[in-house]
This record gives C-alpha cells, structure tokens and sequence, in this order.
C-alpha cells in the first residue's frame, strides 16, 4: 500500500539512502495530489469535520525530502500535513478516516486535518510552535546519535518568535535537525511582501544555520538537494535549513482563494507531476496512476465504512487523574 | 435580520470612522479576504492607512499595539482565533495590564484585542478552545465576551472607543451566525439591563411565578442558556432567572445576588473546562456574598482538549440537555 | 536544618542521579553561578552532559524539553521567574497537556517546568508574581507546589521520575529560606497525610476540640496558615482544620470535604490576586459536593501587581493578619 | 540639575540635534557611575529594595546614544535602565527615591529598580518585551511623522522570539526606531558563546535592517554613530540597528560575579571615564566631579529624605474597576 522502506523501524541503525528513484516519486506525489483532492471533493459532501489546508501544487516538497529518511527518522510538521504524512509513510486510509471522524482515524477523530500524531511523526496546528518540539527531539536524539529530524514550516511561521528561539539553540548545541522552509509565496491571503521583511535563507543564515535555498517543483531536485544536508546532520554538524520556494494551486483552505487567477495559472505551468512524468519511461505515469487510484478509492471507502469516532471511550488528559 | 458578525463589524467600522485614533491590526484583515472570520470585510477598503494587516506574530503585535495605545492611539488587534492568545500572555499581563496602575495614572493603555474563542466546528484541538478562563483575573486587564442579546457591535465601539484599559474582547465562533436580539419585545420573555457599557442581562419567562433557580451563562451559552429556561419553564414548570453577562473580568454580581437572594439555586454555564472557569469565581463570589443556604452546580466542557469530530465535539462541550439536567437536578426535579 | 531550597535541590539531583533519562534545563544553571535561585548548585559539575544552560528562550525551551520527553527522555526546566511561565503558557497549554490525549496514550510527555512564584523580596511587578492561577485547569497539565511540610525534594523527584505528563512545579521564593517540617513529631500538631506523591496534609492542634473552621492553602501560604492556627486557637479559641495542598490541578478534594462537613466553614488562602485564584475552585468544588449550608471567604492578594517597595508589597501580599481577622470573622468572632 | 536639553517637550518640532560634546558627556557618564556605585554601596545598609542591575563600564552607551535624541523622543529600556533613564534626562532623586521605596520615586516605589515610566521613558523587567512595545511607539510616531523611537536591549534578550516578531513588523513598516544592542558578551552569567549562535548584526540584517556594529567606550565615537542613524530614521527611512560591543564592570546585580577576574580586569583598562576625561581640557573633568558629587550627594539625601511609599492610597488598576 505504501514503500516498506517508508515504515519506520525503530530499531534500525541508519544506513545509506537508496538514490532518488523519479518512478517512485512521481507516485508519492500522486498519491498525496490525488489523496487531497479528494478531500476537497468529499467536503461538500458533508463527509469531513473542520477544515483542512492542502498541498496540491507543493506535493514535491513532501515526496522528495521525505524519500531520503531513514527509518526512525522523525518528522514534523505543520497545519498542511497531509503531504508529509503520507510521504513519511502514514497509512492513507488512517489519514482519510481522521479527517472524517471515524475510530480508526489516525488519533481516532480527535486531532482532525492540522493535528497528526503518528509513530515518529508529528503535526499541530499552532504555527511555529511545533520548531521547538522539533529541536528538542534532536537533541534528545543527539544523545544517543541515533535518527535525524526534518521538521517542515512555511513561510507565514517564520513570523512567529519562537522559530527563532528554536534556531539560535538547534545551532548552539549543533543538533541533527534539517529544517525544510516551503515558501508558497502566501500567508494564508498574504503575499509575502506583506508579512516577511528581509530574506528567507538570512532568517537562518542569522543563527549560523547554513541555509540552502532552491526554487523548484522537480522532487528529483528537491531529493537531490535533501541527501547530502541528511548525510551532513548524520555526520554530527549541526543543523542546515533547506528553503523551496513552491506555490499552492488550491485554496488556503477550502474556498478562501483571493489571489489573481493569472498567476496561479502561471504557476501551474510548474506543476511538478506532469514534469516528472513526462520523464518517466513510457507507461510507468499510466500504471502508476492506476494504482493510486485504486489506493486512494480504497482509502475513502474503507475510511467511510468504519465506525463514527464514539464518545464513549475518551483516552485519558493525565496518566493518573484522580 | 443581523448577525452578530454583522454587529462586530459595523462596531469595528464605526469605531474607526468616528475616530482616527483607532487602528485595526491583525493576520489577513485586508480586502478582499477580510480576516479568517470575515468581520474585517471592507474594513481596509474604508481605511485604508488604518487597517494593518500584519505577520503572523501574535506576540508582538499585542506588544505593537500596546506601544501605540501608550502613543494615544486606540488600537484593535484581531488574535485569528481564540487559541493563540495564549502566545500573548506575556504581552497582555506582563506589560499591558500593569501601565496604568505602574505609572499612577500617568500612562494608559486603551487597546482592544479581539479574538474568537470556541468549538462546535470542528476545527480540532488548537483551533476550538475556549481558553478566556486564564486571562480572567489578571489586574488590569478586562475580560468582556459577546453576546447576541442587546447590541454587541455597540459594545466592541465602546470598548475601543470608550474603555482606557486593555480589554480582551472574546466572540464566540458558533454567536457568530446567530441573529441578535433586541433586549425589548422579546416574546415571552422580560429582559432587565443592569449596567451601561458592558451590560448583564437578567431573563425572564414574562408572566411566570418567582424563579426557584437562576442561571449564570455569557456568549454562546447565554443563548443554550435561554433555550433551556424556557424549556425548564415550559417542560418542567421550574422558572428560571437568566443572567447573560458580557463583562467577565471584573465580575458585576449585584443583580445576580439580588436574585440568588430568593433562588439560592445558582447554575452557571460555560463553554471552558470547569476547573478554575469563569462559573468558579461566579460561585465563589456567591457564596462569600450570600453566606449558608446556597446551592452551586456548574455546566462546562469535559476536562480535555477539544475533538474534532462532530460526535466527539459535541459529546464534550455543553448542550442545552447538560443544562437541563443540571438544572433539574439543583432544583431537587430529578 | 534543611531548607527547602536544600531539599529541592537534593531532589533535583537524586532525579538525575538515579535515571540517565533526565535532564536538567535552565538559564544560567551552570556551576559556580548554580540558578538564579541556586538550586542547581553542584549539579552541572555532577552531571555535566545533562545539565544544559540555555539562551533567555522560556517558550523554546518548553518546546524543547517536550520534544525531549517525547523522545523517552524526562526533562526538568527551571523557569528563572514565575512570571516568564506566560511566556511559555502556549507550549504548555497548546502542546505539551495535549499530546497524552491527542495520540490515545501512545505518547506522553513526561516533563516538568520547576519556577519559583511570589514575592517578599522587593523585585516588584514583573518578578514577584503569583501566576499559577492562569494554568489551572489546563487539561492534561498538571499543576503542584512546594510545601515545607513534608518533603519538598522528595516530590520534586517524584514529579520528576514517576509522573509521566507534563508538570509545572511551583516552588514560593520566600518559601526557599524556611526549613523543611517532617509531617511527625511536630510539637502540639498532628498531621494526617492524604495522598502519596502529591500529598495533601491535614493539620491540627494536639488534643484540641473538634474544628469549627477549615483552611485550605499551599505553597507559602501553607506556612501563614499554620502559624493563623495556632494564634487562634490560643488567643481566639478557635480550633480550625488546616489542609496543605501540594497538588493544585487536578484538586483532590475529599479529605477536605470530609473536614467541612464538620465545620461547614472554609477559609481559602494564597498569594496570588483572588479572581479565579485557586481559592475559587476549592469554594466551587466544596459548594457543589457539600450542599446549603456552607460558609467561605477567600484571603488572597490585593487585586493589583506588586509593587516593589517594601511597605507596599506588604500591604498587596496576604500575611497571618489577613488570615486571622478573615478566619475570625468567618467564624462569627468579628 | 540635568541638561535641560534632554528634557521632553512634547510639543516642539524635531531640530538637528547639536554636535557631541566630551564635556557634556563625560559628566552624563559620571553622573551613571556615581550614581550607581551609591545604588551599590545603599543595599549593605538595608537602603533599597529588591535587587538591581548597574550599567557600571558601560555608561558609554547611554550618554553617548541619547545625547543625539531630540524632545519627544521616546526612549525603550530593560532591566539595566538606570544609565538611561539619567542620560534620558530622568530625574536622579526620583530614581534614587523609587529604588528607595519612597513615595516621590519614579513610580512612586511600585516599579523598584526595573519598572520606569516616567515621560517618553519606558522600562521593563521582562527581557525582549519591551520591543514590540517599542515597535508600536515608533508606528504610533510614523503616524504622524514626528518622534524617534529609541530601544535598548542586551546580547541576552536575543533569545526571546517576540524580539524578532518585532524586527520584522520594525522594517516592514519602515518604522522610526533605533534599536540599540548593548552586548556586553554575557547574558547574567552566560558568556555568549552559550547563548547565542550566528552573528548580532546578521540577526537584524536578516530582517532588511542595517546594523552598524562598533566596539568601543567612547561616548564621542558612540555619540557620532548614532546621530547618522537617527538623522536617516528620522527622514523615514526605516529601522536602524547599532551593535555596541562593551563590557559590565560591575555583576550582573550585586555579588553575582563568577567572570575570571583578569577578564574583567583586561576590559577595565577601556574604562570610559578616564578614557574621556584625558581628553578634556585640565580641569574639567575635576570641576564636573565636584558638581556631579553634589548632585548624587544631595539625590540620595533627599531620596532617603521622603516618606515612604505608603500603601493608603494605591493608584487604579482599571480606570473603572465598579
Ligand atoms: C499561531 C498561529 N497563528 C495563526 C494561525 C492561522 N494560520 C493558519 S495557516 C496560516 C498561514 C501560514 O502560512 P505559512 O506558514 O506560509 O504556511 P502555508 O499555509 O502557506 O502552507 C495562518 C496565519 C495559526 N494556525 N497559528
Ligand atoms: C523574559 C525574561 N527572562 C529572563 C530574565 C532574567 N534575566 C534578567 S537579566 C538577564 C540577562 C540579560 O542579558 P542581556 O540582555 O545581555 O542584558 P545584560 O544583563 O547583559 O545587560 C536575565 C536572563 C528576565 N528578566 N526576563
Ligand atoms: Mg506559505
Ligand atoms: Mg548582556
């Protein structure tokens, strides 16, 4: 259903990362696309709770940072998580089930689209609040030199302070966490001219984060790019930022899309899955595209059958409460 | 028919045209977008050079406006939603409820900071809370909550218009859509107004025996709060005084005692978690006033964090049958 | 003599001393300096791979010793002052009380942020400030403080070792200097303890009549109300029933309740101001269990910062005078 | 009693500031030392209380960077405010009367050491949170295109996130606000190198501010920094940063040294007192001596001369509290 190597395994020391394999890739954004976009069709459908924030357009951020993890690795991850979740390997029809309220949702209808806690990963809806977390799971994995930690963020949290709190200590105790910044241009509705002053690469530059910086939707690229800032944090130098300056095709949210259709239609020139797919060799996008497909229908349906999330059992606030 | 949306708005939008010393601040406010809850809408077309919209820094732009309410301005900053006051604590206790009494007089912070608290959409753990309990009780800062009866677009004006001192200004989401009420020629029921700027509001069903029992409610719950009095008047023959309060921190609670003087049945009712809720202080305060012979039970959310999926939800925050049964149950009916 | 700064300490070191899982953060905890307060004296020297001094980062650090828990490691923070925990409350609140919930007990956040609260010692409004009030009530997060009586270090290091969510441990400044009390062989007192690692205790005057009033306190306050007691049973004859609470969220009532259901009088005091103070909570719980018939009055703070001249902060904070005119008041002797 | 320059006058218009004096602001800096070394010598005799932070070795910065405000400026400070409260043009028997806990202190005894409001002058204890406030100020001022906003803060408060919250909002806004970073390479008793990863100047270039970075005691120098940041801000171009690299003789508060003594010593040879005093004209620096000994003589006398703050009447909370 989704790339035994994406399963995290807790024991496993690290070894090496398979090369960026584009068959698989394209698949992974296939999936998250294609996951998404059925979200957006299951909600006028009453079938979903709350909200959700989308990644269709940026799917190769997920798909070619996550292929280079290593098992155990940690991720965490922000309000648009669906993306990361599914590339860091969580099961599809989990993620589905979540989003509409059902038992066997991932935190069994509790969390909802922004609120994921699933083995090692991670995502709340609070931005920037999760960086801190993120640096504190490196450094308790630096004790042990054991996994690394890739935590996503977006442009809008870099306004957040506690971001910075969080840089300055990931490179004073030179902690094996990679930062991966996707700026998508937008806060929401506001363009980053409006809300980010200075630069992106300087923010962590600043801290003494080295600080790579590539604008692309090729996950060839963006997995290329990732491998050798993983292999430097495994190798004990502290922490790196990867910037991907990317763009969102769909909505903030859901419906709440105020910027100008021309560029979005700009943007959607870049689209990275017929980029990719146009370089795969012949039939492999057609197969591919079957099989997810068939995954994602399977997700819903499964996800639709199971039980409502039942108030009848809550998990406990404190281990021992009374 | 208008919304309270509605109403906040057109009291954002007079408090800035009838002042230039009034600035609105916060994430997304401008046009067309008009803020996450779209009480912003058309605001920045209207005033353009007033209406700022601003990083997503809730911290430091509860400090901004603080430096520019202590520069004589009257600013309002929007928190997008309720739960990310917390990132302003510090700004809010530390630093703006302390410029009054520190300066002695001297200085003054008049700033508005609105944010709407609440669940009932699903939006999940960190988008729901009701999280107004931790800031009630700061010296210095006053906490006021919305209400659909009487006109709570009036009150936003006031308070960024008239109060001097750092308010905290809390909507609930689901008030958002319901319709307010005029306070007079309300069928079947008597509103008594107690106070100006921030009114209490005391209900009754018009023509029914002495109330054996009074309610306490604000917000969202003021309104599960009437639906269930009528239904206690209705179904169960127990009458019921209502008090919908807007001002939380300080507590008002003469009329309230006034009436808890015949009841001495109190039921309070919140959307929060009960522990150290606004209801705590409301009982706390009755009984020191009122002495024995007081009854106190308090309706509020479960002990835990807001699900998102709508049977969990609803199973945790409070409905009219939590209510009813509280109320049932303090009028010794079940 | 061991004080209780002493006694925590020892605690914070047998914590790291007996388990490779904890570490110790803090800013500028490193020997010689040893904390602000010097609780962590000795300890960098002793364990100085988990002992981490950090930048002026309160929220960060929060952030990251919840990271650190989730990784199976048990963190403690030391918060310089209380009054920075605001600056913390959203990675408390937000983040660490939700993950047990959230994840259906497949994480937990075993971690503890240790602060020191009050005032008496003149550092005024931004360094004196009683503010756990604001954290109460926070699902999944628990809330203790420090008591002379007993042994402070001994539930620190339980806190530490043994409770696997999150804990802010609030330890009283001017409670630091006092010396730690075994809970036998007080002279003329007796004490019942209720509870295990946050204990409640009960004290009362060796062979005196039964109490016709009860106090409830914690922290320093448990000290005023101790030395209130004995004045007024052997100036006033009034023999009262005095709880020391260590656990403050969740509260856990029922020896307290067993108490007022004798002398149906309770007397809440602590430091901090008295809106929703914890005073509150304890008067709702007893309200709501123990029926008609009860009588309160909360002693707290002065509803105002405070200030930093001594004869001022005398003035906000409450002392034994407080306790006895309200306690006598209370008990019909005013 | 003080240069009646820097005394606030709300109304007037900006003018060019006068050209730095050494007389002026040796004796400035001579007022700080000697009125802190009296703070220092008061606590044994049980004179103040709760604790307080002295700007001993580190006058420079004070006298030298307010010389160049105008009336109506506003002047932002921290917890080590002393120096610029008096070089402001605070009243010395009104500092030395609230440290006093007397009624006719600063804050009538309320604030203590760390708390001033008093005219344009804005001091807190809470590290990094007055900058926003700041930030505010200076929005509030652009408004109206009239004062500058002036904002010091330590090497420390560079943890604290809502630092940067502010820097960001600060040059977004182009806002009239210099930021003056007093980094005296500790934060308590944490040398820098443990507490602050990257670079000071880098952390506000990385928000589009241009910082000037001088290592110096000299008033004269500093004075002459400062007034081209403050000419440009004041023509609207934005934020400015200055980087003032400097040293406390004194500890952090009172008996908590733990530097190497030989450290301290090595930087004591930069005193800025005599470094100044050499280059005035003879006798100059004896005359001002003499004057400014009376003057902290006479502050402390009349200080210690007032009542006490009395708790009869406390001053508001809320404007209506009933
Ligand atoms: C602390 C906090 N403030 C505000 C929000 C509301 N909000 C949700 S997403 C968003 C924009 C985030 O922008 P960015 O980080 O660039 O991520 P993107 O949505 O573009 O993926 C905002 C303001 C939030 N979730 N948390
Ligand atoms: C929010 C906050 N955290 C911690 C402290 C305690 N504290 C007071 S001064 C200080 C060091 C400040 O260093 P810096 O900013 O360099 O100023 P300096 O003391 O060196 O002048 C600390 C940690 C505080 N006052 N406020
Ligand atoms: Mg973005
Ligand atoms: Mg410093």
């Amino acid at each position: 259903m989704f790339p035994a190597r994406r399963t995290p395994d807790r024991g496993a020391r690290p070894v090496s990362t398979p090369a960026p394999d584009p068959a698989a890739l394209y698949r992974q954004m296939l999936r998250i696309r294609r996951f998404e976009e059925t979200v957006l069709e299951a909600f006028p459908r009453g079938l979903i709770f709350g909200t959700t924030h989308t990644s269709i357009g940026q799917e190769a951020d997920a798909a070619g940072v996550l292929s280079q993890i290593l098992p155990g690795d940690i991720v965490v991850s922000n309000h648009r998580c669906h993306g990361h979740f599914l590339a860091y390997g969580g099961p599809m029809v989990a993620l589905a089930a979540e989003l509409m309220g059902r038992e066997t949702g991932v935190c069994g209808g509790r969390g909802g689209s922004q609120h994921l806690q699933w083995r090692d990963f991670y995502a709340n809806g609070i931005l920037g609040g999760t960086i801190p977390l993120a640096v504190g799971m490196a450094l308790a994995e630096k004790q042990r030199q054991r996994h690394a930690v890739v935590a996503f963020t977006g442009d809008g949290a870099l306004g957040e302070g506690v971001v910075y709190e969080s840089l300055n200590m990931a490179a004073l105790w030179r902690l094996p966490i990679l930062i991966v910044l996707e700026d998508n241009r937008y806060a929401q509705s506001t363009p980053i001219a409006r809300h980010l002053a200075g630069g992106i690469a300087a923010r962590f530059q600043a801290f003494g984060i080295p600080a790579a910086e590539i604008e692309t939707t090729d996950a060839v690229e963006i997995a290329a790019t990732t491998r050798p800032l993983l292999d430097q944090i495994r190798a004990g130098t502290g922490p790196q930022a990867l910037v991907i300056h990317t763009y969102r095709f769909a909505p903030h949210s859901k419906g709440d899309d105020t910027r100008d259709p021309n560029e979005i239609a700009r943007y959607r020139r870049n689209d990275p899955l017929p980029r990719l797919g146009a370089r795969l060799a012949a039939g492999v996008a057609e197969t591919l595209s079957a099989e997810v497909e068939a995954e994602v229908e399977a997700a819903f349906r499964l996800a639709e059958q199971a039980p409502m999330a039942s108030p009848a059992v809550f998990p406990q606030t404190l281990a021992e409460a009374g | 028919m208008t919304t309270v949306l509605e109403s906040l708005g057109a009291g954002l939008r007079a408090s800035l045209s009838e002042s230039p010393a009034v600035y609105f601040l916060g994430e997304d406010i401008l046009d067309p977008y008009g803020g996450a809850f779209k009480i912003a809408r058309g605001l920045s077309t209207a005033f353009p050079d007033r209406v700022i919209t601003s990083p997503v820094s809730e911290a430091g732009l509860v400090g901004v406006a603080l430096g520019m309410a202590l520069r004589g301005l009257r600013p309002v900053v929007e928190i997008m939603f309720g739960d990310f006051t917390l990132l302003a604590a510090d700004q809010l206790i530390n630093h703006a409820a302390k410029v009054r009494w520190l300066s002695g007089g001297a200085a003054q912070a008049p700033m508005v900071v609105r944010t709407p608290m609440g669940g009932r959409r699903g939006y999940g753990p960190t988008h729901s809370q009701t999280l107004e309990k931790h800031f009630l009780g700061a010296p210095g800062l006053r906490v006021v909550a919305a209400s659909a009866l009487g006109d709570p677009g009036a009150m936003l004006r006031a308070a960024v218009l008239e109060d001097d001192d750092p308010v905290l200004f809390v909507e609930n989401k689901a008030l958002y859509a319901v319709a307010v009420q005029p306070t007079s020629g309300l069928q079947d029921i008597e509103v008594s107004v107690h106070g100006r700027r921030y009114p209490t509001y005391q209900l009754r069903v018009a023509g029914a025996p002495a109330p054996g029992l009074t309610l306490a409610a604000y917000g969202l719950c003021g309104e599960l709060a009437r639906q269930a009095a009528s239904r206690l008047a209705f179904e169960d023959e127990i009458f019921a005084d209502v008090f919908i309060f807007t001002e939380l921190s300080p507590h008002r609670p003469e009329a309230l005692h006034d009436s808890l003087s015949h009841t001495r049945r109190l039921l309070t009712i919140e959307e929060g978690t009960r522990f150290l809720g606004w209801g705590a202080e409301v009982v706390a305060q009755a009984v020191e006033a009122l002495g024995p012979g007081l009854q106190a039970r308090r309706v509020a959310a479960l002990d835990m964090p807001v699900p998102s999926a709508g049977p969990l939800e609803a199973a945790v925050l409070p409905g009219v049958e939590a209510i009813l049964s509280a109320a049932r149950a303090l009028a010794g009916r079940s």
